[in-house]
């Protein structure tokens, strides 16, 4: 057991969903960025 | 030993998430007789507008069992992203593995949570084989705004 | 023993970084002899327009002992500010506590990072005492844009 | 030991600075913040 970083993994690393279906979920996350700064006009659904 | 903790780390983080995708009732045969384990709380409705989610401590492997068992629908509909990993060994001649991982996650119609998780692994007695003993999640929220109104400290 | 590992834990964190303020020479006292620190890589400097910060690993209380001596300025001037703490007992017999750490951090003239801290605590052997066995920390960055263009894995 | 919560703390904890201390610096994050989102008009210091 060493220190190195030998094993070379790329980030982000997914697990049990494509990259795709991050995008819908992050865009809600996103949205609730937006109305925290108060910048969500015209975007209420 | 001849893989490295990194290797151990993200061979064990594929089943570990796979397993919860596949099988929750199964996800407790991964720790330990006496494991802790900090996980979603899931008994509680998640708040639409909140962007973290509560957790619940539970002690012990039938605990536990119960637990993936009972939530079985969410947890194997949970999806992760994970973001960065860090590794130390741990225990007794260092023959655990403390993992630190940060990412996001989110299941079916939800937004995106961030998390922090920290995992330790044992080895089980068993050849090459390791159980977790620690499982502990918290989420992150954004703090977006800059603190206008600090509360003091009594 | 008496006190709860979250009475344990909070007064760690109190020794901890009040050390880290007046004495950072005498931090590494509060390691054991082989732990292992992942800490803020003062080597490198920082980017001001990066809302994370890169991290160094250390192996043995001597070189954490160098680390913290050799960076004894910056590490006196950090300011801390933990918004959760989560606490598990870990190890041999449960005799160990893990502590998961997040919040935000900066230095004189820094904006504030946001961070997120793994330590654990085995029982030192004198009485009622703890040494850190492993310390973690990772930046966390704000991430604030919507994914528009994921990289595909291969 | 016991994994009830019976410490009450109450978050968050300052460490080697008071509470005010983090306002400026916390705002130089937050500028960093709407930079990010494209929203740092006219106040590029």
């Amino acid at each position: 057991l060493t220190s190195s970083n030998a094993t070379s993994v790329e980030f982000p690393l997914y697990f049990n969903a494509a990259p795709e279906e991050f995008k819908e979920a992050g865009s809600k996350r996103h949205e609730l960025r937006l109305k925290a700064l108060g910048l969500d006009q015209g975007k209420n659904q | 030993m001849g893989a490295t903790i990194q290797e151990i780390g993200y061979a064990f983080l594929e089943t570990y998430y796979h397993r919860m995708n596949k099988d929750p009732s199964k996800v407790s045969c991964l720790y330990s007789q006496t494991a802790e384990l900090t996980h979603t709380n899931y008994q509680v409705d998640f708040t639409p507008s909140s962007d973290t989610l509560p957790t619940v401590k539970l002690t012990g492997k039938e605990n536990i069992s119960k637990f993936f068992t009972r939530n079985n629908k969410k947890v194997s509909d949970l999806k992760v992203k994970v973001e960065s990993c860090d590794f130390q060994t741990t225990g007794s001649s260092h023959s655990g593995i403390l993992i630190l991982i940060t990412g996001e996650m989110f299941w079916t119609g939800t937004p995106t949570y961030r998390f922090v998780q920290t995992i330790i692994l044992a080895p089980s007695g068993y050849r090459d084989t390791f159980d977790v003993t620690n499982d502990v999640i918290r989420f992150i929220g954004d703090n977006l705004l800059p603190e206008t109104d600090v509360k003091e400290e009594t």
